[in-house]
Protein backbone atom coordinates (compact mmCIF):
# COMPACT_ATOMS: atom_id res chain seq x y z
CA UNK A 1 0.00 0.00 0.00
CA UNK A 2 1.07 3.29 -0.95
CA UNK A 3 0.77 6.31 0.95
CA UNK A 4 0.18 9.62 -0.43
CA UNK A 5 0.17 13.10 0.40
CA UNK A 6 -1.36 15.80 -1.60
CA UNK A 7 -1.02 19.51 -0.86
CA UNK A 8 -2.46 22.31 -3.34
CA UNK A 9 -2.13 26.06 -2.83
CA UNK A 10 -2.16 29.06 -5.14
CA UNK A 11 0.94 29.80 -7.24
CA UNK A 12 2.87 32.26 -5.24
CA UNK A 13 6.47 32.05 -4.09
CA UNK A 14 5.28 32.66 -0.98
CA UNK A 15 3.94 29.15 -0.61
CA UNK A 16 7.21 27.08 -2.56
CA UNK A 17 8.54 26.52 0.91
CA UNK A 18 5.53 25.00 2.35
CA UNK A 19 6.10 22.32 -0.32
CA UNK A 20 9.55 21.93 0.25
CA UNK A 21 9.23 21.63 3.65
CA UNK A 22 6.18 18.93 3.43
CA UNK A 23 8.88 16.89 1.55
CA UNK A 24 11.12 16.87 4.06
CA UNK A 25 8.82 16.02 6.06
CA UNK A 26 7.61 13.25 4.35
CA UNK A 27 10.89 12.09 3.79
CA UNK A 28 11.27 11.73 7.57
CA UNK A 29 8.42 9.57 8.23
CA UNK A 30 10.38 7.06 6.38
CA UNK A 31 11.23 4.39 9.49
CA UNK A 32 14.51 3.07 7.86
CA UNK A 33 17.14 1.59 9.59
CA UNK A 34 19.73 3.60 7.71
CA UNK A 35 21.90 5.75 8.55
CA UNK A 36 20.34 8.93 9.84
CA UNK A 37 23.01 10.97 7.26
CA UNK A 38 22.02 9.18 4.38
CA UNK A 39 18.17 9.76 5.46
CA UNK A 40 18.86 13.79 5.70
CA UNK A 41 20.29 14.09 2.57
CA UNK A 42 17.22 11.97 0.99
CA UNK A 43 15.32 14.59 2.76
CA UNK A 44 17.02 17.37 1.59
CA UNK A 45 17.18 16.05 -2.20
CA UNK A 46 13.46 16.10 -1.92
CA UNK A 47 13.58 19.71 -0.12
CA UNK A 48 15.78 20.62 -2.85
CA UNK A 49 13.91 19.28 -6.17
CA UNK A 50 10.75 20.28 -5.03
CA UNK A 51 11.41 24.13 -4.09
CA UNK A 52 13.29 24.38 -7.74
CA UNK A 53 9.96 22.29 -9.23
CA UNK A 54 7.52 24.56 -7.45
CA UNK A 55 9.86 27.70 -8.11
CA UNK A 56 9.27 27.19 -11.99
CA UNK A 57 5.44 26.45 -11.62
CA UNK A 58 4.96 29.34 -9.95
CA UNK A 59 7.76 31.35 -12.30
CA UNK A 60 6.23 30.20 -15.71
CA UNK A 61 2.41 30.66 -15.11
CA UNK A 62 0.88 32.21 -17.34
CA UNK A 63 -0.64 35.45 -15.77
CA UNK A 64 0.77 36.92 -12.73
CA UNK A 65 -1.61 39.00 -11.69
CA UNK A 66 -4.34 35.99 -11.63
CA UNK A 67 -2.34 33.33 -9.83
CA UNK A 68 -3.23 29.80 -10.74
CA UNK A 69 -3.21 26.50 -8.94
CA UNK A 70 -0.08 24.22 -8.00
CA UNK A 71 -1.06 20.88 -6.54
CA UNK A 72 1.88 18.69 -5.00
CA UNK A 73 1.70 14.74 -4.66
CA UNK A 74 4.04 12.77 -2.68
CA UNK A 75 3.77 9.48 -2.17
CA UNK A 76 5.95 6.94 -0.58
CA UNK A 77 6.21 3.24 -1.52
CA UNK A 78 8.47 0.32 0.17
CA UNK A 79 11.46 0.76 -2.42
CA UNK A 80 11.05 4.96 -3.40
CA UNK A 81 9.42 8.28 -2.82
CA UNK A 82 7.63 10.10 -5.46
CA UNK A 83 6.72 13.75 -6.40
CA UNK A 84 4.19 15.07 -8.81
CA UNK A 85 4.53 18.66 -9.16
CA UNK A 86 1.23 20.03 -11.82
CA UNK A 87 0.57 23.20 -13.04
CA UNK A 88 -1.67 24.75 -15.90
CA UNK A 89 1.26 26.52 -17.44
CA UNK A 90 2.08 26.00 -21.41
CA UNK A 91 3.39 23.07 -21.99
CA UNK A 92 7.19 22.03 -21.37
CA UNK A 93 8.98 19.31 -22.40
CA UNK A 94 12.48 18.81 -20.01
CA UNK A 95 13.52 16.82 -22.40
CA UNK A 96 14.20 20.33 -24.75
CA UNK A 97 15.99 21.96 -21.98
CA UNK A 98 19.54 22.29 -22.32
CA UNK A 99 21.60 21.76 -19.45
CA UNK A 100 23.10 25.13 -18.41
CA UNK A 101 26.41 26.58 -18.90
CA UNK A 102 27.80 25.56 -15.41
CA UNK A 103 31.60 27.49 -16.09
CA UNK A 104 29.75 30.79 -17.60
CA UNK A 105 28.01 30.65 -14.05
CA UNK A 106 24.53 31.94 -15.21
CA UNK A 107 21.90 33.23 -12.56
CA UNK A 108 19.31 31.12 -13.52
CA UNK A 109 18.53 28.04 -15.54
CA UNK A 110 19.58 25.95 -12.83
CA UNK A 111 16.45 24.00 -11.85
CA UNK A 112 15.58 21.08 -14.05
CA UNK A 113 19.76 20.63 -14.18
CA UNK A 114 19.42 20.09 -10.41
CA UNK A 115 16.79 18.16 -9.84
CA UNK A 116 18.14 15.55 -12.46
CA UNK A 117 21.58 16.18 -10.42
CA UNK A 118 19.69 15.03 -6.85
CA UNK A 119 16.60 12.91 -7.97
CA UNK A 120 16.55 9.26 -10.06
CA UNK A 121 14.27 10.15 -12.29
CA UNK A 122 12.53 12.86 -13.54
CA UNK A 123 9.78 13.26 -16.27
CA UNK A 124 7.21 15.52 -17.70
CA UNK A 125 3.90 14.53 -18.81
CA UNK A 126 0.75 16.72 -20.15
CA UNK A 127 -2.41 15.79 -18.92
CA UNK A 128 -5.59 17.71 -19.85
CA UNK A 129 -4.09 20.79 -19.69
CA UNK A 130 -1.31 20.27 -16.86
CA UNK A 131 2.24 19.83 -16.60
CA UNK A 132 3.16 16.96 -14.55
CA UNK A 133 6.48 16.68 -13.31
CA UNK A 134 7.60 13.77 -11.57
CA UNK A 135 10.46 12.89 -9.21
CA UNK A 136 11.67 9.90 -8.24
CA UNK A 137 14.73 8.52 -5.61
CA UNK A 138 15.21 4.86 -4.21
CA UNK A 139 14.49 5.26 -0.39
CA UNK A 140 18.02 5.20 1.75
CA UNK A 141 19.02 1.62 2.93
CA UNK A 142 16.92 0.18 -0.30
CA UNK B 1 14.24 36.03 5.97
CA UNK B 2 16.18 38.09 8.06
CA UNK B 3 19.22 39.29 7.30
CA UNK B 4 21.76 40.76 9.74
CA UNK B 5 24.36 43.03 8.95
CA UNK B 6 27.79 43.68 11.20
CA UNK B 7 30.90 46.18 10.10
CA UNK B 8 34.22 44.26 11.41
CA UNK B 9 36.57 47.12 10.72
CA UNK B 10 36.51 48.31 7.50
CA UNK B 11 34.62 44.84 5.92
CA UNK B 12 30.59 44.63 5.92
CA UNK B 13 29.62 41.18 6.82
CA UNK B 14 26.08 40.11 5.86
CA UNK B 15 24.41 36.76 7.78
CA UNK B 16 20.96 35.67 5.73
CA UNK B 17 18.46 33.63 8.22
CA UNK B 18 16.48 30.73 7.43
CA UNK B 19 15.57 30.15 4.09
CA UNK B 20 16.71 32.05 1.06
CA UNK B 21 14.05 30.89 -2.04
CA UNK B 22 12.16 32.77 -4.83
CA UNK B 23 9.98 34.19 -1.91
CA UNK B 24 13.07 36.20 -0.51
CA UNK B 25 15.77 36.95 -2.95
CA UNK B 26 15.11 40.55 -3.17
CA UNK B 27 16.15 41.06 0.41
CA UNK B 28 19.84 39.34 -0.33
CA UNK B 29 20.19 42.07 -3.82
CA UNK B 30 18.62 45.09 -1.18
CA UNK B 31 20.85 43.73 1.91
CA UNK B 32 24.69 45.95 0.62
CA UNK B 33 24.54 49.67 0.88
CA UNK B 34 25.60 51.63 -1.39
CA UNK B 35 28.71 52.43 0.32
CA UNK B 36 29.44 48.89 1.19
CA UNK B 37 29.20 47.87 -2.36
CA UNK B 38 32.03 50.97 -3.35
CA UNK B 39 34.63 49.42 -0.47
CA UNK B 40 33.84 46.45 -2.01
CA UNK B 41 34.51 43.99 0.94
CA UNK B 42 32.54 41.99 1.64
CA UNK B 43 31.80 38.51 3.68
CA UNK B 44 28.54 36.65 3.44
CA UNK B 45 27.99 34.42 6.68
CA UNK B 46 26.09 31.56 5.65
CA UNK B 47 26.31 29.99 8.86
CA UNK B 48 22.41 30.66 9.82
CA UNK B 49 20.80 30.22 6.63
CA UNK B 50 18.78 26.97 6.62
CA UNK B 51 18.06 26.19 3.27
CA UNK B 52 19.31 27.57 0.15
CA UNK B 53 17.60 26.81 -3.61
CA UNK B 54 19.09 28.08 -7.26
CA UNK B 55 16.77 30.91 -6.80
CA UNK B 56 18.90 31.98 -3.90
CA UNK B 57 21.87 30.96 -5.48
CA UNK B 58 21.17 33.53 -8.11
CA UNK B 59 20.78 36.22 -5.90
CA UNK B 60 24.22 35.82 -4.21
CA UNK B 61 25.89 35.42 -8.06
CA UNK B 62 24.10 38.44 -8.97
CA UNK B 63 25.13 40.34 -5.77
CA UNK B 64 29.24 39.02 -6.41
CA UNK B 65 28.93 40.27 -9.72
CA UNK B 66 27.96 43.56 -8.11
CA UNK B 67 31.11 43.70 -5.40
CA UNK B 68 33.59 42.73 -8.20
CA UNK B 69 32.36 45.69 -10.76
CA UNK B 70 34.11 47.75 -8.31
CA UNK B 71 37.34 45.28 -8.14
CA UNK B 72 36.07 43.93 -4.52
CA UNK B 73 35.14 40.99 -3.76
CA UNK B 74 32.73 38.48 -1.11
CA UNK B 75 33.77 35.43 0.74
CA UNK B 76 31.64 33.19 1.58
CA UNK B 77 31.75 31.97 5.55
CA UNK B 78 30.27 28.31 7.32
CA UNK B 79 27.66 27.17 4.77
CA UNK B 80 26.11 23.99 5.91
CA UNK B 81 27.17 20.81 4.25
CA UNK B 82 23.31 21.24 2.76
CA UNK B 83 23.92 24.84 1.31
CA UNK B 84 27.08 23.95 0.37
CA UNK B 85 26.17 21.18 -2.05
CA UNK B 86 24.24 23.63 -3.83
CA UNK B 87 27.41 25.42 -4.39
CA UNK B 88 28.51 22.75 -5.66
CA UNK B 89 26.02 21.17 -7.71
CA UNK B 90 26.01 24.17 -9.53
CA UNK B 91 30.04 24.36 -9.91
CA UNK B 92 29.60 28.06 -8.25
CA UNK B 93 31.47 27.04 -5.34
CA UNK B 94 34.72 27.82 -7.85
CA UNK B 95 33.41 31.59 -7.78
CA UNK B 96 34.04 32.07 -4.43
CA UNK B 97 36.76 31.80 -1.46
CA UNK B 98 34.85 29.98 1.17
CA UNK B 99 36.03 30.10 4.63
CA UNK B 100 35.38 28.45 8.30
CA UNK B 101 35.51 31.93 10.35
CA UNK B 102 34.19 35.28 9.45
CA UNK B 103 37.25 37.09 11.09
CA UNK B 104 39.76 35.19 8.78
CA UNK B 105 37.53 35.80 5.91
CA UNK B 106 37.29 39.42 6.99
CA UNK B 107 41.36 39.70 7.12
CA UNK B 108 41.91 37.87 3.88
CA UNK B 109 40.92 41.34 1.79
CA UNK B 110 44.55 42.97 0.20
CA UNK B 111 44.77 46.06 2.46
CA UNK B 112 45.73 49.54 1.04
CA UNK B 113 43.16 50.06 -1.75
CA UNK B 114 41.98 53.36 -2.77
CA UNK C 1 -9.36 37.58 -1.86
CA UNK C 2 -8.58 34.48 -0.30
CA UNK C 3 -5.92 31.95 -0.52
CA UNK C 4 -6.67 28.21 0.26
CA UNK C 5 -4.52 25.63 1.33
CA UNK C 6 -5.52 22.01 0.76
CA UNK C 7 -3.76 18.79 2.42
CA UNK C 8 -5.00 15.52 1.89
CA UNK C 9 -3.63 12.69 3.82
CA UNK C 10 -4.24 9.33 5.02
CA UNK C 11 -5.94 9.11 8.45
CA UNK C 12 -2.92 7.48 10.53
CA UNK C 13 -1.41 9.17 13.65
CA UNK C 14 1.98 9.43 12.34
CA UNK C 15 0.32 12.48 9.53
CA UNK C 16 -1.62 14.36 12.46
CA UNK C 17 1.84 16.72 12.64
CA UNK C 18 2.06 17.99 8.93
CA UNK C 19 -1.42 18.90 8.96
CA UNK C 20 -0.79 20.75 12.35
CA UNK C 21 2.51 22.19 11.53
CA UNK C 22 0.93 23.50 7.98
CA UNK C 23 -0.98 25.47 10.02
CA UNK C 24 1.59 26.95 11.90
CA UNK C 25 2.96 28.02 8.28
CA UNK C 26 0.33 29.14 7.01
CA UNK C 27 -0.49 31.18 10.24
CA UNK C 28 3.04 32.91 9.63
CA UNK C 29 2.52 34.06 6.47
CA UNK C 30 -0.23 36.62 8.06
CA UNK C 31 2.62 39.44 7.28
CA UNK C 32 0.83 41.50 10.45
CA UNK C 33 2.48 44.42 12.06
CA UNK C 34 1.01 43.19 15.47
CA UNK C 35 3.40 41.97 18.29
CA UNK C 36 5.27 38.93 17.23
CA UNK C 37 4.91 37.33 20.54
CA UNK C 38 1.10 37.49 19.69
CA UNK C 39 1.78 35.69 16.30
CA UNK C 40 3.33 33.42 17.93
CA UNK C 41 0.30 32.21 20.13
CA UNK C 42 -1.91 32.79 16.87
CA UNK C 43 0.12 29.80 15.44
CA UNK C 44 0.25 27.95 18.38
CA UNK C 45 -3.41 28.12 18.54
CA UNK C 46 -3.83 26.54 15.67
CA UNK C 47 -1.12 24.40 15.48
CA UNK C 48 -2.99 22.56 18.72
CA UNK C 49 -6.09 22.87 17.07
CA UNK C 50 -5.48 21.39 14.00
CA UNK C 51 -3.63 18.41 16.16
CA UNK C 52 -6.76 17.80 18.16
CA UNK C 53 -9.05 18.32 14.98
CA UNK C 54 -6.75 15.81 12.71
CA UNK C 55 -6.42 13.22 16.09
CA UNK C 56 -10.32 12.87 16.33
CA UNK C 57 -10.42 12.77 12.49
CA UNK C 58 -8.20 9.72 13.05
CA UNK C 59 -8.90 8.41 16.07
CA UNK C 60 -12.88 7.93 15.27
CA UNK C 61 -12.82 6.51 12.10
CA UNK C 62 -14.96 3.64 10.47
CA UNK C 63 -11.80 0.92 10.66
CA UNK C 64 -8.35 1.35 11.98
CA UNK C 65 -7.44 -1.38 9.15
CA UNK C 66 -8.60 0.41 5.83
CA UNK C 67 -7.58 3.82 6.55
CA UNK C 68 -9.71 6.49 5.19
CA UNK C 69 -9.07 10.22 3.43
CA UNK C 70 -8.68 13.38 5.85
CA UNK C 71 -8.50 16.99 4.00
CA UNK C 72 -7.32 20.04 5.73
CA UNK C 73 -8.08 23.32 4.17
CA UNK C 74 -6.49 26.49 5.13
CA UNK C 75 -7.71 29.81 4.34
CA UNK C 76 -6.50 33.29 5.32
CA UNK C 77 -8.76 36.21 4.70
CA UNK C 78 -7.99 39.95 5.38
CA UNK C 79 -9.50 39.73 8.86
CA UNK C 80 -9.08 35.89 9.85
CA UNK C 81 -7.65 32.49 9.43
CA UNK C 82 -10.18 29.50 9.03
CA UNK C 83 -9.29 25.44 8.80
CA UNK C 84 -11.58 22.86 7.68
CA UNK C 85 -11.16 19.41 8.94
CA UNK C 86 -12.90 16.84 6.67
CA UNK C 87 -13.47 13.26 7.56
CA UNK C 88 -16.06 10.53 6.38
CA UNK C 89 -16.15 9.09 9.94
CA UNK C 90 -19.69 8.44 11.55
CA UNK C 91 -21.37 11.63 11.87
CA UNK C 92 -21.26 13.65 15.07
CA UNK C 93 -22.31 17.17 16.28
CA UNK C 94 -19.80 19.08 18.22
CA UNK C 95 -23.31 20.69 19.90
CA UNK C 96 -23.71 17.43 21.69
CA UNK C 97 -20.88 17.21 23.35
CA UNK C 98 -20.40 17.67 26.74
CA UNK C 99 -17.13 19.16 28.51
CA UNK C 100 -14.69 16.88 30.26
CA UNK C 101 -15.14 17.21 33.95
CA UNK C 102 -11.45 18.29 34.63
CA UNK C 103 -11.28 18.45 38.68
CA UNK C 104 -11.75 14.94 37.95
CA UNK C 105 -8.70 15.06 35.14
CA UNK C 106 -9.83 12.80 32.95
CA UNK C 107 -7.23 10.91 30.59
CA UNK C 108 -8.99 11.89 27.28
CA UNK C 109 -11.98 13.77 26.19
CA UNK C 110 -10.04 17.65 26.17
CA UNK C 111 -10.31 17.81 22.25
CA UNK C 112 -12.95 19.72 21.51
CA UNK C 113 -12.63 21.80 24.27
CA UNK C 114 -9.54 22.99 23.84
CA UNK C 115 -10.03 23.82 20.83
CA UNK C 116 -13.40 25.84 21.72
CA UNK C 117 -10.92 27.39 24.47
CA UNK C 118 -8.47 28.97 21.87
CA UNK C 119 -10.29 29.54 18.56
CA UNK C 120 -13.03 32.00 18.47
CA UNK C 121 -15.62 29.65 16.69
CA UNK C 122 -16.18 25.93 15.88
CA UNK C 123 -18.55 24.68 13.87
CA UNK C 124 -19.52 21.35 12.81
CA UNK C 125 -21.06 20.15 9.85
CA UNK C 126 -22.38 17.19 8.17
CA UNK C 127 -21.86 17.28 3.85
CA UNK C 128 -22.36 14.49 1.32
CA UNK C 129 -21.10 11.99 4.20
CA UNK C 130 -18.29 14.05 5.47
CA UNK C 131 -17.66 15.35 8.54
CA UNK C 132 -16.52 18.90 7.98
CA UNK C 133 -15.08 20.74 11.36
CA UNK C 134 -14.61 24.54 10.77
CA UNK C 135 -12.27 26.63 13.17
CA UNK C 136 -11.89 30.42 12.57
CA UNK C 137 -9.37 32.97 14.61
CA UNK C 138 -9.19 36.78 13.94
CA UNK C 139 -5.71 37.61 12.94
CA UNK C 140 -3.33 39.23 15.78
CA UNK C 141 -3.75 42.83 15.52
CA UNK C 142 -7.40 42.96 13.40
CA UNK D 1 10.14 11.34 19.33
CA UNK D 2 13.62 10.80 21.55
CA UNK D 3 13.32 10.11 25.18
CA UNK D 4 16.49 10.53 27.34
CA UNK D 5 16.48 9.53 30.27
CA UNK D 6 18.86 10.59 33.11
CA UNK D 7 19.78 9.10 36.88
CA UNK D 8 20.11 11.65 39.58
CA UNK D 9 20.97 10.32 42.31
CA UNK D 10 18.05 8.35 42.91
CA UNK D 11 15.60 9.96 40.77
CA UNK D 12 14.67 9.03 37.02
CA UNK D 13 14.53 11.89 35.16
CA UNK D 14 12.91 11.80 31.63
CA UNK D 15 13.51 14.28 28.80
CA UNK D 16 10.99 13.93 25.80
CA UNK D 17 12.47 15.76 23.25
CA UNK D 18 10.34 17.12 20.23
CA UNK D 19 6.74 16.81 19.64
CA UNK D 20 4.31 14.34 21.59
CA UNK D 21 0.82 13.58 19.75
CA UNK D 22 -1.16 10.74 19.37
CA UNK D 23 1.56 9.47 17.15
CA UNK D 24 4.26 8.64 19.59
CA UNK D 25 2.34 8.85 23.23
CA UNK D 26 3.02 5.26 23.54
CA UNK D 27 6.91 6.09 23.94
CA UNK D 28 5.62 7.90 27.46
CA UNK D 29 4.10 5.10 28.49
CA UNK D 30 7.20 2.95 27.90
CA UNK D 31 9.56 5.59 29.33
CA UNK D 32 9.61 4.16 32.67
CA UNK D 33 11.56 1.64 33.94
CA UNK D 34 9.71 -0.88 36.11
CA UNK D 35 12.42 -0.29 38.75
CA UNK D 36 11.63 3.61 38.25
CA UNK D 37 8.41 3.07 38.82
CA UNK D 38 8.52 1.67 41.88
CA UNK D 39 10.92 3.63 43.33
CA UNK D 40 8.32 6.54 42.68
CA UNK D 41 10.94 9.55 42.26
CA UNK D 42 10.16 10.69 38.54
CA UNK D 43 10.88 14.21 36.73
CA UNK D 44 9.85 15.30 33.57
CA UNK D 45 12.29 17.43 32.12
CA UNK D 46 10.10 18.99 29.48
CA UNK D 47 12.36 21.78 28.08
CA UNK D 48 13.31 19.98 24.76
CA UNK D 49 9.16 19.24 24.03
CA UNK D 50 8.15 21.62 21.29
CA UNK D 51 4.77 20.26 20.94
CA UNK D 52 1.90 19.04 23.31
CA UNK D 53 -1.48 18.14 22.14
CA UNK D 54 -4.34 16.42 24.71
CA UNK D 55 -3.22 13.03 23.57
CA UNK D 56 0.15 13.70 24.52
CA UNK D 57 -1.35 15.21 28.03
CA UNK D 58 -3.23 12.56 28.56
CA UNK D 59 -0.51 10.37 28.34
CA UNK D 60 1.76 12.32 30.96
CA UNK D 61 -1.38 12.07 33.27
CA UNK D 62 -1.62 8.58 33.18
CA UNK D 63 2.29 8.03 34.44
CA UNK D 64 1.66 10.14 37.01
CA UNK D 65 -1.26 8.19 38.19
CA UNK D 66 1.16 5.12 37.82
CA UNK D 67 3.97 6.71 39.79
CA UNK D 68 1.47 7.38 42.50
CA UNK D 69 -0.20 4.33 42.92
CA UNK D 70 2.89 3.22 44.22
CA UNK D 71 3.09 6.15 46.79
CA UNK D 72 5.57 7.91 44.36
CA UNK D 73 5.48 11.96 42.66
CA UNK D 74 6.16 12.51 39.45
CA UNK D 75 7.63 16.43 39.29
CA UNK D 76 7.64 18.13 36.05
CA UNK D 77 10.50 20.92 34.66
CA UNK D 78 10.07 23.76 32.58
CA UNK D 79 7.84 23.60 30.21
CA UNK D 80 7.88 26.19 27.07
CA UNK D 81 4.62 28.61 27.47
CA UNK D 82 3.02 26.80 24.95
CA UNK D 83 3.43 23.78 26.52
CA UNK D 84 2.70 25.08 29.91
CA UNK D 85 -0.66 26.60 28.08
CA UNK D 86 -2.12 22.57 27.61
CA UNK D 87 -1.81 22.02 31.26
CA UNK D 88 -3.41 25.27 32.14
CA UNK D 89 -5.99 25.19 29.90
CA UNK D 90 -6.97 21.59 30.89
CA UNK D 91 -6.10 22.26 34.70
CA UNK D 92 -3.92 19.85 34.71
CA UNK D 93 -1.18 21.62 35.96
CA UNK D 94 -2.95 21.75 39.33
CA UNK D 95 -2.09 17.81 39.41
CA UNK D 96 2.15 18.66 39.21
CA UNK D 97 4.52 20.11 41.09
CA UNK D 98 6.03 22.33 38.19
CA UNK D 99 9.85 23.62 38.88
CA UNK D 100 12.26 25.70 36.80
CA UNK D 101 15.66 23.50 37.50
CA UNK D 102 15.86 20.01 37.27
CA UNK D 103 18.13 19.70 40.24
CA UNK D 104 15.82 21.73 42.52
CA UNK D 105 12.94 19.12 41.32
CA UNK D 106 15.07 16.28 42.41
CA UNK D 107 15.60 17.60 45.29
CA UNK D 108 12.09 18.27 46.29
CA UNK D 109 11.70 14.42 46.84
CA UNK D 110 10.98 13.60 50.48
CA UNK D 111 13.85 11.20 51.78
CA UNK D 112 14.24 8.28 54.22
CA UNK D 113 11.54 6.45 51.81
CA UNK D 114 11.43 2.73 51.92
N1 LIG E 1 6.50 24.38 -14.49
C1 LIG E 1 6.88 24.91 -15.66
N2 LIG E 1 5.97 25.49 -16.46
C2 LIG E 1 6.34 26.02 -17.65
N3 LIG E 1 7.59 26.03 -18.10
C3 LIG E 1 8.55 25.45 -17.35
C4 LIG E 1 8.24 24.88 -16.09
N4 LIG E 1 9.39 24.38 -15.56
C5 LIG E 1 10.34 24.62 -16.43
N5 LIG E 1 9.87 25.28 -17.54
C6 LIG E 1 10.66 25.71 -18.71
O1 LIG E 1 11.96 25.12 -18.62
C7 LIG E 1 12.98 26.12 -18.60
C8 LIG E 1 14.15 25.68 -17.73
O2 LIG E 1 13.78 25.64 -16.36
P1 LIG E 1 14.89 25.75 -15.25
O3 LIG E 1 15.96 24.78 -15.53
O4 LIG E 1 14.24 25.60 -13.92
O5 LIG E 1 15.48 27.21 -15.35
P2 LIG E 1 14.76 28.63 -15.22
O6 LIG E 1 13.38 28.43 -14.69
O7 LIG E 1 15.65 29.38 -14.30
O8 LIG E 1 14.77 29.17 -16.62
C9 LIG E 1 12.28 27.38 -18.13
O9 LIG E 1 12.93 28.54 -18.57
C10 LIG E 1 10.88 27.21 -18.73
O10 LIG E 1 10.85 27.60 -20.08
N1 LIG F 1 -13.82 13.66 13.64
C1 LIG F 1 -14.70 12.98 14.41
N2 LIG F 1 -15.38 11.93 13.89
C2 LIG F 1 -16.27 11.25 14.64
N3 LIG F 1 -16.54 11.55 15.92
C3 LIG F 1 -15.91 12.58 16.50
C4 LIG F 1 -14.95 13.35 15.78
N4 LIG F 1 -14.48 14.31 16.58
C5 LIG F 1 -15.11 14.16 17.76
N5 LIG F 1 -15.97 13.12 17.73
C6 LIG F 1 -16.84 12.68 18.84
O1 LIG F 1 -16.77 13.66 19.86
C7 LIG F 1 -16.29 13.11 21.08
C8 LIG F 1 -15.47 14.11 21.87
O2 LIG F 1 -14.28 14.43 21.20
P1 LIG F 1 -13.04 14.99 22.03
O3 LIG F 1 -13.50 16.15 22.83
O4 LIG F 1 -11.94 15.29 21.09
O5 LIG F 1 -12.60 13.85 23.00
P2 LIG F 1 -12.10 12.35 22.68
O6 LIG F 1 -11.83 12.23 21.23
O7 LIG F 1 -10.88 12.21 23.51
O8 LIG F 1 -13.22 11.49 23.15
C9 LIG F 1 -15.53 11.86 20.67
O9 LIG F 1 -15.48 10.91 21.69
C10 LIG F 1 -16.33 11.40 19.45
O10 LIG F 1 -17.45 10.65 19.83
Amino acid sequence: MVDKLTLGFPAHFKYVRIASVLGVQAAQFIDSESDPEELLEFAHAFELAISEAVTNSVKHQRSLSRSSKIVVEIEISRTEMTVAVMDSNPHFDITQIPAPELDAHPENGYGIYIMRKIMDRVESRRENGWNILIMTKKRPGV
Amino acid sequence: MKIYQKILEDVCIIIPHGRLDASNTHYIQKSLSEEAEKEGRVVMDLSSLEFLDSSGLGAIISLLRRVKKNDGDMKLVCPADKIRRVFELTRADRMFDIYDDCEVAAKSFPRGKA
